[in-house]
């Protein structure tokens, strides 16, 4: 017997019929094909998130972000106007890369008045505009206006720096968020600037990863030690309250009390004694009110909203912190895994502890879906089985690998 | 390892008497700004009294102290680029590059 | 900001040569399919520097070089004869790789007085004539006398063995050099002998780092940290100009003016510069090398301070004005990959101070070197991405137009031939 | 030696030493190169006091710790990341996390 109710279809797989209830194949995620069809489909589509505004904090400051399966490396910069604008970060002289630091193909980032080319000492202003051009009567009818940095569209929602790098997007960031995502307009992420990033190389395709976040299904199987093993029971199921999809995107809600009002024994002594744990910290200041977007099934009691923003971020919302997931495909088998919690700035050592506990905790489950799904992918990588069942609890990774499938073939 | 009149150069001698430019990159890389910079300091002022030194062998039969000591001159240079140019072990922004020695006269 | 040195009368080097002006494209170095086709097209047909008559002192020395580009690894031996000769690297037997010590993808290098197959001892004399089948009554009508090493053409011009692997070649050494390479005849490359040789595989298609030797543009800004910066300020600020180019069929040549570093003030120079007196330039003390010939600075340029002497495809000869050269091979692994070696070539040491002098110099060569190699890395993998594909060039950069276009020219003119 | 830590914390002198690292590499890497017996003694020693050190840090601002209480901020970190070896896994490296890294590349100091 379900806690939470179903939609009156009886699933909510059924609920947008679109889906099927059928097995799905994960052909596309070994397929070195597909992967070509992804980088021109997908990524070379649809709108990127990038970074954060607070990423760029004052004029002049810049990050370099290198998109791999797009074969991109973008430089954002906020401008003198404060405008934040992305480039490609190629010198229009002989093709050298722009901005980087001791190692080509790591990113950077920093804070500079102007882009000097280290080859030629070229210079850009942080318009992108071509302002230097070393020994200028050299060349050949050349006008320095022709050879700004190539753009590359830049939005900005919410805070959250996007790139598109279509030479036309048919959408503008807006559209694409669609009203689900956008229903987040008054979500504070501004006040969340206190960071905890991490990165990583998995071996498993970026779908794959994505797939362990869009689910809570493995957690009882996987991760048995985030329940204290005195309250640990066999069999223990996970059932989320709510799930919505919207165009490429979907969210799922989960409800019910929360850990810290269980009793003492549904928690580690290192979370009573922080105060803080798996789930963030206990208390900490209250974000109020939450914008309606949040909880959009209007879960009582709300747990967690988990937005999966197509095609590869997650931000996963607690309350009064936010952690973000991203995914960046680096061949079929393999991608690089950005994450970050954030934080409204600690005032004490007590909070400050507080987001200690729940960044390493963070950490120490991540570490084990990490380890578990290069398994995963050297597994599926075999194609001896190629349709697998998905339940009711996982209707997101059907739809995630519906919705990547639909605009490859798009 | 040195001759007797370059006795304070001793302390060096043990980590900078390298017969091969592969040792003594390898060994530019691996110790550190601070001990390249201490090793130049005391080196430098000696250097051109080594030289007159080493002239008075003939170059293909420099015993062995003296070879030693070229040896070192030979270091000398080779940290002479992080202390005096780069104030850092590496060439900037040569992260990934390498270059390899694979012949050079001896000595 | 007029130009120091005057330019041909028709308002540029670039035009003088009768090349393109407008933007250029770097297709040539981004594609798989494009290198297939230089393999063919060029590196088959042309004559190819693979060392030089020193590394084979007497009959019996011989080395091996790995020629990825061709797919073959060959072996080069000074017969009982004195002549040179060039051989497929591989026992006529079961294919088995005939010369190497250790690890069999790397080169090698020795003296012996026949080759022996590791795997089932057949031997060959040094002109590759197959001299011992082991249990040769167990083979079927097998006659020794078809069954040498396969030759590649092998010929010697001032000491530098170049071979060629096309089956006929087109042309002869002397004629593929053509005059302007033929001219430098009876300089003293065979007394350089004091050799320091370098080299490292760089993550870019190996006509990007010649481009980046071929052009001095960027060498007051990627490498204005290498000088105090006094100096620095001052070479940036000037900007950097060539007094003489030429090309001649697929060749060319930059010349550059002289910098008399020993005659500028400390503050210019590095102290150890001063010290040992050497640096970039070479030893201050210019090795006396008598008198040189007419081919060496062809524009008489006052004061000269090197040719550089860009042989098609891939082989660099830098003469300095201190008396002393360098040579650079750029050896294509892939089409974003290539060995490139850099050999360093002065008069033996008489003394101590030479000796150290040349360590200085040799060493400074090393960081230039590294600093070239990165930033190809960087370059190689923007234009890979493909978002900008036309680019400008200036009159100091023509010589990389030149070799581009001459690369294409050959690609496009063997289109259509068979392999 | 002179004292890392602020004197009303004397006892933990011994560890700090070791567990007195700024930032979550170090103490990650730190706890992996430790075995339980080391790690199990310092959470032992450490739990009583945790509380009582959290608010001693908490008498200075956050941004203007003196550099003994840093240090045992510090401590504390490590007392969080130690306690997730003894009380969840028992043993230094996560269950199951196979040949996984992740790599915490920005934190807020101290």
């Amino acid at each position: 017997m379900p806690r939470w109710p179903k939609p009156a279809e009886g699933s909510w797989t059924e609920h947008y019929p679109e889906l099927g209830t059928g097995t799905v194949s994960f052909h596309d995620s070994v397929s070195a094909e597909f992967y070509e069809l992804e980088r021109e489909a997908i990524f070379k589509r649809a709108w990127l998130n990038v970074g954060r505004i607070e990423d760029l904090p004052r004029k002049g400051s810049y990050f370099t972000k290198e998109i791999h399966i797009a074969n991109a490396s973008v430089v954002v910069v906020r401008g003198m106007d404060d405008e934040v604008r992305a480039f490609h970060n190629i010198c229009r002289h002989r093709g050298n890369k722009l901005v980087w630091n001791e190692f080509p193909r790591e990113e950077s980032q920093g804070f500079c008045r102007q882009f000097n080319c280290k080859y030629h000492g070229w210079r850009y202003d942080l318009e992108g505009n071509c302002t230097f051009v070393q020994q200028e009567d050299e060349f050949f009818d050349l006008d320095k206006a022709d050879y700004g940095l190539a753009p590359v569209h830049c939005e900005v929602w919410n805070g959250f720096v996007f790139v598109n790098l279509d030479r036309e997007p048919r959408q503008t960031l807006r559209e694409f968020l669609g009203p689900m995502i956008t229903a987040l307009d008054e979500y504070p992420f501004d006040k969340m600037s206190e960071r905890y990033d991490f990165e990583a190389d998995n071996n498993s395709n970026w779908k794959v990863f994505a797939d362990a976040f869009q689910e809570y299904y493995h957690v009882p199987a996987l991760h048995p030690q985030q329940t204290p093993i005195a309250v640990r029971k066999p069999g223990m199921g996970v059932e989320c309250a709510h799930f919505q999809i919207d165009g490429p995107h979907r969210m799922t809600t989960t409800g019910g009390a929360r850990r810290w009002n269980l009793p003492p024994e549904y928690q580690y002594p290192v979370e009573i004694a922080t105060r803080s744990g798996l789930l963030g910290p206990w208390d900490g200041p209250t974000i109020e009110p939450l914008p309606a977007g949040l909880n959009p099934g209007g879960v009582e009691p709300w747990g967690i909203s988990n937005f999966q923003v197509f095609p590869n971020l997650e931000i996963l919302i607690y309350g009064n912190w936010y952690l973000v997931y991203r995914y960046w495909p680096t061949s079929p088998s393999t991608h690089h895994f950005e994450a970050y919690l954030a934080f409204p700035p600690a005032r004490n050592v007590r909070e400050r502890v507080e987001h200690e506990c729940a960044a390493v905790m963070f950490k120490e489950f991540a570490l084990q879906d990490a380890g578990m799904l290069g398994g995963t992918q050297a597994a599926l990588e075999t194609q001896v089985v190629d349709g697998f069942p998905l339940n009711d609890q996982e209707i997101l990774v059907r739809h995630f690998h519906k919705a990547v499938a639909d605009w490859v073939s798009a | 390892m040195l001759p007797a009149r370059f006795t304070e150069l001793e302390p060096f001698a043990a980590t900078w008497c390298l017969a091969t430019e592969r040792e003594r990159y390898a060994t530019r890389l691996a110790v550190g700004i601070q001990a390249m910079q201490e090793f130049y300091d005391a080196v430098t002022p000696r250097a051109e009294e080594a030289m007159a030194y080493l002239e008075q062998f003939p170059l293909d039969e420099l015993p062995e102290d003296a070879l030693n000591l070229l040896h070192l001159l030979y270091s000398m240079i080779e940290v002479s680029f992080p202390v005096e140019v780069w104030h850092q072990p590496r060439v900037p922004d040569s992260g990934s590059a390498a270059f390899d020695s694979f012949t050079e006269p001896r000595p | 900001m007029s130009p120091r040195y005057p330019k041909p009368p028709e308002g540029s080097w670039t035009e003088h040569f009768g090349l393109d002006t407008g933007p250029v494209s770097y297709a040539d170095s981004i594609s798989p399919s494009f290198y297939e086709r230089e393999r063919q097209a060029i590196f088959r047909r042309a004559w190819l520097n693979v060392g030089r008559v020193e590394q084979l002192p007497k009959a019996g020395s011989y080395f091996t070089k790995e020629l990825a580009v061709l797919n073959t690894s060959i072996v080069v031996v000074r017969g009982m004869d004195d002549e040179i000769r060039a051989f497929h690297n591989v026992c006529r037997h079961r294919g088995n790789k005939l010369v190497w010590n250790e690890s069999p993808d790397e080169e090698t290098q020795g003296f012996c007085r026949q080759f022996t197959c590791k795997y089932h001892a057949w031997r060959y004399g040094l002109d590759g004539s197959l001299t011992f089948i082991q249990q040769e009554d167990e083979f079927f009508d097998v006659d020794k006398s078809q069954l040498g090493l396969v030759s590649m053409h092998c010929e010697v011009w001032e000491g530098f063995v170049f071979v060629c692997a096309a089956r006929e070649p087109e042309w002869s050494l002397r004629e593929f050099l053509g005059p302007m390479i033929t001219a430098l005849e009876g300089y003293p490359f065979d007394r350089l002998t004091s050799r320091f040789g370098y080299r490292t595989e760089v993550r870019a298609n190996w006509k990007l780092f010649m481009d980046a030797f071929a052009e001095f543009y960027h060498a007051p800004v990627l490498h204005s940290k290498q000088s105090p910066d006094k100096y620095a300020v001052a070479a940036r600020e000037a900007g950097y100009e060539a007094p003489y180019y030429a090309v001649e069929g697929p060749h060319r040549l930059v010349s550059t003016s002289g910098v008399r570093f020993w005659e500028m003030d400390p503050g210019s120079l590095k102290p150890m510069e001063v010290m040992t007196r050497g640096g970039l330039f070479g030893p201050w003390d210019k090795a006396d090398l008598g008198e040189l010939p007419a081919g060496v600075n062809p524009g008489r340029c006052k004061p000269w301070g090197l040719d550089s002497f860009q042989l098609f495809p891939n082989f660099v000869i830098l003469i300095w004005g201190q008396g002393w050269y360098l040579t650079y091979h750029y050896w294509p692994t892939s089409y974003n990959t290539h060995v490139f070696e850099g050999n360093v070539y002065f008069l033996p040491a008489t003394n101590v101070r030479e000796r150290i002098a040349q360590e200085m110099s040799a060493v400074t060569f090393k960081e230039f070197a590294l600093q070239d190699a990165n930033t190809l890395e960087a370059t190689q993998l923007m234009l890979e991405s493909g978002y900008v594909e036309k680019f400008p060039l200036n009159d100091q950069e023509v010589l990389l137009r030149h070799l581009h276009k001459v690369v294409g020219d050959w690609v496009e003119q063997h289109a259509g031939v068979p392999a | 030696m002179s004292a890392l830590l602020p004197a009303e914390f004397a006892e933990f002198e011994e560890y700090a030493a070791h567990w007195c690292l700024p930032t979550e590499t170090e103490r990650f890497e730190r706890r992996m190169a430790s075995d339980m017996d080391e790690m199990g003694a310092f959470y032992a020693a450490f739990s009583a006091r945790l509380d009582e050190a959290i608010e001693f840090c908490d008498k200075y601002p956050l941004d203007e710790l003196p550099e003994d209480v840093q240090r045992l901020l510090q401590l504390i970190h490590s007392y969080v990341m130690v306690s997730m070896a003894v009380e969840i896994f028992h043993q230094p490296k996560v269950v199951d996390s196979a040949d996984a890294v992740l790599r915490r590349v920005k934190e807020p100091r101290p």
